[in-house]
């Protein structure tokens, strides 16, 4: 049957992570001789490996064979295209897709339903046809860091977004997420609102303009975190670290670094090998031919100083153990 | 005495086609050496060899008695070879002086930088006896062909060579320029530098040149004492035949076909008018930067005037674009052939049906078969050599090029003709054939328009002169007036 | 009656195209030897599907690149026809319709690239330049930066459709490039492109109607763009503003793998063919090798250098 | 000496660059009556600090277009000695010898570009276009895809410094300029580079050592690539793999709106210089009027156009 467009952040027939074993028991045993296969957006992204990461220690654990594969660089469509396609013809048992666009691995997507191959769209990007989701709700990145504001710069202020790339879905969700929040509580104004395409350097030089134009300002978002690092950087050239609170997106080891020695206030962590495990997970549980919801959500946590030790752990049990005791 | 120079027995081919048959050359201290042939008989390729543009397959090179190996330009500047080439290479953003230069710069502060004052200066010093009133410091696009090409020879007077080899070296100069020219060799000559030098100008081979080594189809036919050797058999020699002499004859009608008013372009070309009839031979003559050229490139829309009109049988041509002059009839043989004649990559079909393409295709489709044949009638009738169409056009020797724009126009059907030194690098044998074929088309009722500065042929040519001077037409000159004099007379500014 | 010399000329284009031809056989053995899916039917029709997009583009690059200039816009013209088109389908529009209006929304991206390089004298490099943000920002601003999903079945059964095996989009650029070839080998305008890139004042002054010759490569390139740009939505069922990034470099290098000469008047349409191939199959292959993705950015890298290499060995003089 | 003739020399130049000033003083004129903070010391050097990175590559790219080629892989050039560059750095190697050994990587690639298309004979585009591929290759293996941070606060206090309110960057490439400037117009090697790129055939037969001409202006194109790699990681205090995606696009750009032929024979230091600042003032402006992303495109294309038909309004024919 024709499935609805499936919007991530908003599809009711969702459930969270958490309970998934609740509701769905334990993961069932998985046959010999499973092939799983995984196409991600780009390697250049430490986002992208910890999601492979994820995947990987599933398949480790239960000697699952794994093949993780991304384009060579984010914007390669019809690479990230060709890499799928080329997927489908060896034969998988369950496919990973992280598309780089919300319809550029359509085609694959309907070759391998027709082949009867579970397809999950794992986090980003939405495919609107997917049957299958697991990701974090990209709106919930703005909103979270905008509720940081709100609670802990009552006074209100100005506040700047550094965008990711125009066009993308994730840029603009999290985008969206931060100003309609912040705007709504009143106080706040965004004065500025400019992409930086994802790139670091960018970043930094909007970074350096939008401080020279409003010396008051109190705060950025950064769509993710290596513009966040960028605009870090600007801050620390016009020596107010003080006044200015600067937020990623991600939680990437070099931001944690950084909010740890104090330079990031904090970034939105939605624990990319937490994701990558999660999504293994209810692959084999499909395989099973259990129902799962549509949606099944993955964890995000505003990473600031203050919790940042509980959240910087690779040990993956400790981890779902904070974030359920949240 | 050991020669200056000994070629002996050198042999090139390009790829299968062998240009060159164990040729030798001798030329003496302080002595000019002409080296003659018809267009594609190898003196380009030989004395490219000695320059070190390309590598013999074969054979030996000896300089006062010593054998060289020539592989680059560089060895052949350090064995004190200097050489004119036929194709003006020169880089169009440079300065005179930078081009003079070029390879060999003068330097100063530890050999690091240019020393731009001295080579203006040291420029300047070369082409006073030549042409003084060339800047040096302009950028060489900004020069006219003929002073480009004097800049040429005073670039291979730069290194003190003891061998100059000048190739077609005054392809584009009037008749005076040549007097300094031999006024330059003559200098050379006392200082014991040997000269050889290519040309189609029989009076001017004679003038300067001791000696010959004659040339045809890439093999050494033998070496002529030129004054006593009589110009008919130097010629036939050249040619394997013997030529008939040519006489003018009269074609023109009444009917006038072709007519300038007042056309002005900047300073180049002022208020000039002029009328041409059916089967006409209509010269321009006048000084290089007299603006003969311009002239002609206005009159085919080429460039755009800044008054004026131009008008084919009596009506006129709006706009500026070549095309539409083509359409009504006109077509232009470039002064430049290299830069504004031919592409050098296709073939020759291709470069002579352009202007006709239409003609050449059916239903939007181009007939090869059509344009093959067509192309290799055509070519037959200039006598290209070799005679194969289908080769690229910039394979082709000089004035073999030329014969195939000729035909570019032939194949249009063209009836107003408008060649710019048409037979500038062309040899005698096909000079001759160009003649024949100028008159047989005036004959045939068109009507052609001949910039010259061969003085020669416009005399054998024209039914009717022009005389242009500082962009102006100084003077007309009906049958009975055409003479040198009245022709150089009217060219002269006066002072 | 031509016989003496057609095969001379043909044989000299043909031996350019062994050159490249070569390349591609070269690097099947290679794969065929190191993973044993390559050489199957499926796997072959899979690379020339994979192909069939930049083969488009390519066409089109090639009589740019050929008539002397260079066309980077070709992704963002590909992107904004194909939002246009997808966005008259999706209210309804009759499919032929659509994608008529989609192609020449295409030539007139190339119109106006064309118009800029001609009339206004600018250099295509720098012209195109600013088309590939101009047009790109079109495509955004009209559809917001959301894609356009729901594409007609019936247009995407076409785009999906095989011929006798062979996919759709396969059979549509063997046609456009049969197409492509006739226009470059038997038609006035083709010899025009080869003169104007080789010498554009002498085509001039011979009366070859430079500009819109040139005009003619732009539009022939945004045409291609836009017909790339059908097969992708066909495929994708969605139109996205983003689509077609990079594009313009993965066509530009299979022109030259092919033997175009980035100097202009000389390139070849049957090499442009097989160098979009030798971009496919070196991808397809490493992806089946499970080759990861910075080592196929390096083997990508070392076949374009090497597969140039043998293409120079086996021909002449191209110039550097 | 030389005074009659040097003026008419210079005021030739400075004519031509005269456009290119007037195109940015336009997009100033314009900018500061839309927003009073453009026009402020503080937000200039801002705009010439922004500018420095595009500045650096443009010079050596400007280099390279007027000897007649073209270079794509400066940015990942930039990411491969800044990835070995910061690595050593990190490891504890002082800051001058680790910046001498990453320009010395630049180098290095420039150098193999060079070999490939003389030694090679292959063109300039394509080669280029594999070491974009190969050099982001290297970078990317090499460091796992990590960014790689901790550069130390001594080289990054010399990067972030100024010199009489200047910021250092900006001082570093008005030196560098000032050298290429003379390399250009004062030195054989820049005679020999307007010359190969002019006319490579009048150059050979002059004597000119063409090949090492076109090696020396990939590998200074290589050099200055790791140059601005060195200002980037010093100011950003971390260096990715990925840097410097697109900044060939950029480079180009200034060079082709300062003037610079891509035909060959034809630039200006002074030109690239205006051209980086433009864009730079470009991008600055729309920050400050915070103009949203898809017209941000829209402008950059559009100015990027305009820029070109003004300047090319005045000044000469400059063909197309
Ligand atoms: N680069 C080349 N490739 C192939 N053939 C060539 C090349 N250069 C010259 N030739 C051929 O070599 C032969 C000799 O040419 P060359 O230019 O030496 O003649 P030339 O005596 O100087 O003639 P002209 O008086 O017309 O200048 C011609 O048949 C020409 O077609
Ligand atoms: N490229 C150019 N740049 C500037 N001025 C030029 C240029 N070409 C020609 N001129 C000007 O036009 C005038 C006429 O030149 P033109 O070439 O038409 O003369 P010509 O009589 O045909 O001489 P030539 O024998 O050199 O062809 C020259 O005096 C010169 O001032
Ligand atoms: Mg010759
Ligand atoms: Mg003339």
């Amino acid at each position: 049957q024709d499935l609805a467009p499936l919007n991530s952040d908003s599809e009711p027939d969702r459930m969270d992570w958490s309970e998934l074993d609740a509701k769905f028991g334990a993961l069932p045993a998985v046959p010999a001789g499973t092939k799983v296969g995984g196409v991600s957006k780009t390697l250049t992204n430490e986002y992208w490996r910890s999601l492979g990461q994820g995947y990987q220690n599933v398949a480790d654990k239960l000697g699952i064979e794994f093949v993780y594969q991304a384009a060579q660089s984010e914007g390669d469509q019809l690479g990230q295209l060709a890499i799928a396609e080329n997927l489908i013809s060896q034969g998988f048992n369950a496919l990973l897709f992280s598309p780089q666009t919300d319809a550029n691995l359509i085609p694959a997507m309907e070759k391998a339903t027709a082949a009867g191959v579970p397809v999950l769209n794992v986090n980003d990007a939405v495919i609107p046809s997917a049957a299958h989701y697991v990701g974090n709700v990209q709106k919930g990145n703005g909103v979270n860091v905008a509720n940081w504001f709100i609670a802990n710069r009552p006074d209100g202020g100005k506040v700047a977004v550094i965008e990711g790339q125009p066009g993308v879905y994730a840029a603009g969700q999290r985008t969206a997420g931060f100003t309609e929040t912040i705007t709504a509580a009143g106080k706040f104004e965004v004065v500025a609102s400019v992409p930086a395409n994802w790139s670091r350097e960018e970043a930094f030089n909007a970074a350096a303009t939008i401080l020279q134009q409003y010396p008051d300002l109190i705060g950025f978002y950064a769509n993710n975190d290596g513009m966040a690092l960028g605009v870090v950087e600007a801050v620390k050239a016009a020596g107010k670290q003080e006044q200015v609170a600067v937020f990623g997106t991600d939680g990437i080891s070099d931001a944690y670094a950084a909010v740890r020695a104090g330079d990031l206030t904090g970034t939105v962590d939605s624990f990319p090998v937490l994701t990558g495990e999660v999504a293994m997970e209810v692959a084999l549980r499909l395989m099973a031919g259990q129902a799962l919801p549509r949606v099944v959500a993955t964890p995000q946590a505003l990473i600031t100083k203050d919790n940042v030790e509980t959240f910087a752990t690779s040990d993956m049990a400790a981890l779902r153990a904070a974030l359920l005791a949240q | 005495m050991t020669p200056r120079l000994v070629l002996s027995q050198i042999d090139k081919s390009f790829g299968p086609l062998q240009v060159l048959h164990g040729v030798t050359l001798t030329v003496g201290a302080g002595e000019v050496h002409g080296l003659l042939g018809e267009n594609g008989a190898g003196k380009s390729t030989l004395l490219n060899i000695l320059s070190g543009v390309f590598r013999a397959d074969a054979g030996r090179v000896e300089i006062d008695g010593q054998a060289r190996t020539i592989t680059s330009p560089r060895d052949a500047s350090d064995a004190g070879i200097a050489m004119i080439h036929q194709e003006l290479q020169q880089v169009p953003e440079l300065t005179v002086a930078q081009n003079m230069f070029l390879g060999a710069s003068l330097r100063h502060l530890g050999g690091l930088f240019v020393d731009r004052a001295a080579q203006e200066a040291e420029a300047r010093r070369l082409l006073a006896p030549l042409d003084p009133l060339i800047d040096v410091t302009a950028p060489i696009r900004t020069l006219r062909v003929a002073q480009r090409q004097i800049v040429e020879i005073a670039k291979a007077l730069r290194a003190r060579a003891r061998i100059i080899a000048m190739d077609e070296p005054t392809s584009s100069l009037t008749p005076k320029e040549f007097d300094r020219l031999v006024e330059v060799i003559r200098g050379l000559q006392a200082q014991g530098v040997s000269v050889i030098y290519v040309s189609h100008k029989m009076d001017e081979v004679y003038r300067v040149c001791q000696s010959a080594t004659i040339l045809r189809d890439g093999r050494l036919i033998g070496r002529v004492e030129l004054p006593q050797t009589p110009v008919a058999t130097v010629i036939e020699r050249m040619v394997g035949r013997e030529l008939a002499h040519g006489v003018h004859h009269g074609f023109a009608r009444e009917r006038v076909v072709l007519e300038a008013r007042g056309l002005t372009r900047g300073r180049a070309v002022v208020d000039a008018s002029l009328s041409l009839r059916e089967g006409e031979v209509l010269c321009i003559a006048g000084l290089v930067g007299s603006g003969r050229t311009e002239l002609l490139r206005l009159i085919a829309g080429v460039d755009a005037a800044d008054a004026g009109e131009v008008l084919v049988d009596g009506k006129v041509i709006a706009g500026g674009d070549p095309r539409r002059r083509i359409r009504a009839g006109l077509g232009l043989l470039p002064e430049e052939r290299k830069r504004d004649g031919i592409i050098r990559h296709r073939p020759v079909t291709t470069n002579i049906a352009l202007p006709a393409m239409r003609r050449f295709s059916r239903f939007g489709i181009i007939r090869r078969a059509a344009l093959t044949a067509r192309s290799e009638e055509l070519m037959r009738d200039v006598q290209l050599r070799p005679l194969d169409v289908a080769r690229p056009i910039g394979s082709f020797s000089g004035g073999n090029q030329q014969k195939a724009i000729i035909g570019r126009w032939l194949a249009a059907d063209t009836r107003i003709f408008l060649f710019d030194e048409p037979t500038r690098g062309i040899d005698v044998g096909a000079k001759a054939e160009i003649y024949a074929l100028i008159e047989r088309l005036a004959k045939e009722g068109r009507s052609i328009l001949v910039v010259s500065s061969e003085l020669p042929e416009v005399i054998r040519l024209a039914d009717r002169v022009l005389v242009m001077r500082e962009g102006r037409i100084a003077a007309e000159l009906g049958p009975g007036e055409i003479t040198e004099e009245n022709i150089a007379r009217h060219a002269i500014p006066a002072a | 009656m031509t016989a003496p010399t057609r095969p001379a000329f043909l044989s000299r284009i043909r031996f350019r195209d062994a050159g490249t031809l070569l390349g591609l056989v070269l690097i099947g053995v290679v794969f065929s030897a190191l993973t044993p899916v390559f050489l199957t039917t499926p796997n072959l029709m899979n690379i020339l599907q994979q192909s069939a997009i930049n083969a488009c583009i390519a066409l089109g690059m090639t009589l740019v690149i050929i008539s002397g200039g260079i066309d980077l816009s070709v992704g963002p013209v590909a992107a904004l026809s194909a939002v246009l088109g997808a966005a008259m389908m999706v209210a309804g529009v009759p499919a032929p319709l659509s994608v008529m209006v989609a192609l020449a929304v295409g030539m007139a991206c190339g119109l106006f690239n064309g118009v800029l390089i001609t009339w206004g004298g600018l250099q295509p490099f720098i012209v195109t330049l600013g088309g590939l943000s101009l047009f790109r920002a079109f495509a955004l601003i009209y559809t917001g930066g959301t894609p356009i999903f729901g594409i007609p079945d019936g247009f995407r059964a076409f785009t999906n459709g095989t011929v006798l095996g062979v996919p759709n989009p396969v059979v549509i650029v063997i046609v456009l490039a049969l197409a492509a070839w006739i226009i470059l080998n038997r038609t006035p305008l083709g010899e025009y492109m080869m003169a104007v890139g080789g010498n554009e004042e002498a085509a001039r002054i011979s009366g070859v109607p430079v500009r819109l010759t040139k005009l003619a490569a732009y539009m022939i390139s945004g045409l291609m763009a836009s017909v790339a740009a059908m097969i992708l939505i066909g495929r994708l069922g969605a139109a996205e503003p983003t689509l077609g990034t990079l594009w313009e470099l993965d066509a530009i290098a299979a022109a030259a793998i092919g033997g175009a000469s980035l100097m202009g008047g000389r390139g070849s349409i049957m090499g442009t063919l097989i160098g979009c191939v030798i971009l496919g199959a070196l991808r397809n292959g490493l992806t089946l090798m499970n080759v990861q993705a910075f080592y196929q950015l390096l083997a990508t890298g070392i076949i374009i250098i090497v597969a140039m290499l043998i293409d120079r060995a086996t021909s002449g003089k191209q110039g550097g």
